[in-house]
């Protein structure tokens, strides 16, 4: 079974992101949510490392969270899935160990 | 305390603004106290970097959070005579973001003349 | 399936408390059951009695309070983390309980998910 | 010199009440004197007066209280940060005084150097 | 609640730490969880990665902060039968570290082993 | 008159470190408190910039911060003073501004 792993920090302030990039397994899920999603926005500098991480591992980020920070759904990094609380706790319930990178 | 007070001081303040909003609750709180600043008739300046930029980015709607959105009241700044706004465009860049992207109106500067203007300060308030 | 939350921060200074809120809702919509939330850190914080936000946000205390009333959920405060941050039986808010930290290892063998929300 | 005190973090979670006493009490000992610490953000919760830390540990709320006695250092919390956070009249420590956020505005005013404490 | 308990459940709990002492509280407050974890018969796994190796750093001395020392706890964790600790060889190298350095001991592994130790868990906590 | 600029946080977590010698002006102080001390130390990989930023900036690092966390003073950077609570409130008496960088 696959590890969730959740990330609420911004890669521009804090290196969380990094480190759980560093450590996720193929197959496993990462989580954007807080002030995380702004990783997820297409044109920024951390966005490149998304993409490639995107290619062993899934990755999602949390609508309420974008759209309360005024971010465009339709500009994040392609090959990350929008979900709501719901596909949240899908995600958590699919998963045999969640991991929030604090 | 009143001895040393003299009723003309006017002190150049900069409340600096490096986290974005909702994730923790600075943003808000610091805005709570450009406000009440604007009693004091100051010199006030607002500098908005790293990722307190994110803090007017247009568009924000908190609705599904439940949290209050507090971004429109950057814009009712003005009206307190509060519009030394300074964003920092290496910031603005690293972020994929222009000035188009911002709620308010505000001077974008380098990050060479931000250093400049904060070296210019009295009192800098950070959280 | 039964979920434990972990809640690291305290209401208001940081989003952790409204996401795990949100995230047990969610959870609980969809037919889960969350078997304990518990708090640790500055997490203990949300089970202050005093605190009166502004009209025109949301209460986060409350939420939690009528989330436990609605769907009997476990809120369970460390009595090690609010000692030290002055929440005690004298200033704990109705809903919350007061326990030991081996509540929430409990919660960690018993429910089938831990999850973690801080800062 | 007269130094104000900005103090945005409350006690133990984080080591910024810790390092804002130790700066105040060098201050005074080198015969400056202290116009004012403002508590603000979660800083408001150093003057919970439910606080009951370890006896091995430091007692943060109880080394401001004593600076506050010695040497009539004004100690002011917000009275907005404190509502949402539940320190209130009800819950707040002696030695402590809750007012408004002006009284910050002013001690960057009145004192020769402001600095801040925070995460 | 007490239905679907299992006497005999084991499970891999890891603590993990990525935070240094003594700036923030988290350091010692994961280890009072740890220690209570002991009561359960768990499989323990703690993992310091990051600044969290600064945890278990030899010659921490706070007298002149006035707080608690608490890094000796972790040289008591072999008495509570907790002695899978592993420390991540990367964050070590990049903060100018080496094993020697370290209090308590460890397994050093690499960044990959601990991808791969962190995916064998069923329970991660962190602060 | 300068400005003594203070960071508490490790820069191997958080960008303010990097952020606030962005902003210092040349003569200006930064002094290295809270867990920021972990980057005062020679060897790790932040301590180059450290030492570059020496050149221009009066660089101080807090000694009871250091102790409690068991760094060794005889390893700091080049360039670097350690200085007590009362070296603290001596420059920032001396400095016209204080900014910390949060």
């Amino acid at each position: 079974m696959s590890t969730l792993h959740t990330v609420n920090k911004s890669p521009f302030e804090r290196s969380n992101l990094q480190a759980c990039l560093g450590h996720a397994q193929n197959g496993d899920s990462v989580l954007l949510i807080e002030d995380a999603v702004f990783a997820a926005i297409a044109g920024n500098t951390f966005a490149p490392k998304l993409a490639d991480a995107a290619q062993d591992i899934k990755l999602f980020v949390l609508g309420p969270d974008l759209k309360a920070r005024g971010m465009d759904p339709a500009k994040v990094v392609d090959g990350v899935n929008i979900i709501d609380y719901e596909g949240f706790v899908d995600l958590a319930a699919a998963s045999s160990t969640i991991h929030s990178w604090l | 305390m009143e001895d040393d007070f003299e009723a003309g001081t006017v002190k150049k303040f900069m409340f600096v603004n490096r986290k974005p909003p909702y994730g923790t609750v600075y943003a808000l709180e610091v805005l709570e106290m450009v406000l009440i600043s604007a009693a004091f008739d100051q010199d006030v300046h607002i500098a908005f970097l790293d990722d307190g930029i994110y803090q007017i980015k247009k568009g924000q709607d908190t609705k599904d959070l439940g949290m209050k959105n507090f971004s429109p009241t950057y814009r009712a700044l003005e009206g307190y005579d509060i519009e030394k706004l300074f964003v920092e465009r290496e910031c603005l860049e690293e972020r994929g973001l222009s000035e188009d992207d911002l709620l308010v109106p505000v001077e974008v500067i380098s990050r060479a003349e931000m250093g400049k203007l904060m070296a210019e300060m009295d009192v800098v308030l950070t959280a | 399936m039964k979920f434990g939350i972990l809640v690291n921060e305290g209401p208001y200074n940081h989003q952790a408390s409204d996401s795990a809120y949100r995230f047990a809702k969610a959870a609980i919509d969809k037919g889960h059951e969350i078997f304990r939330v518990f708090f640790y850190y500055d997490g203990v914080l949300n089970a202050t009695a005093h605190s009166e936000p502004p009209s025109d946000d949301r209460n986060v205390i409350k939420n939690w309070q009528k989330l436990a009333a609605d769907h009997k959920v476990d809120l369970v405060v460390c009595v090690a983390a609010g000692l030290r941050r002055g929440i005690v039986e004298a200033s704990l808010a109705p809903g919350f309980r007061i326990s030991g930290l081996g509540q929430l290892i409990e919660a960690g063998i018993q429910a089938d998910r831990m999850i973690t929300f801080g800062d």
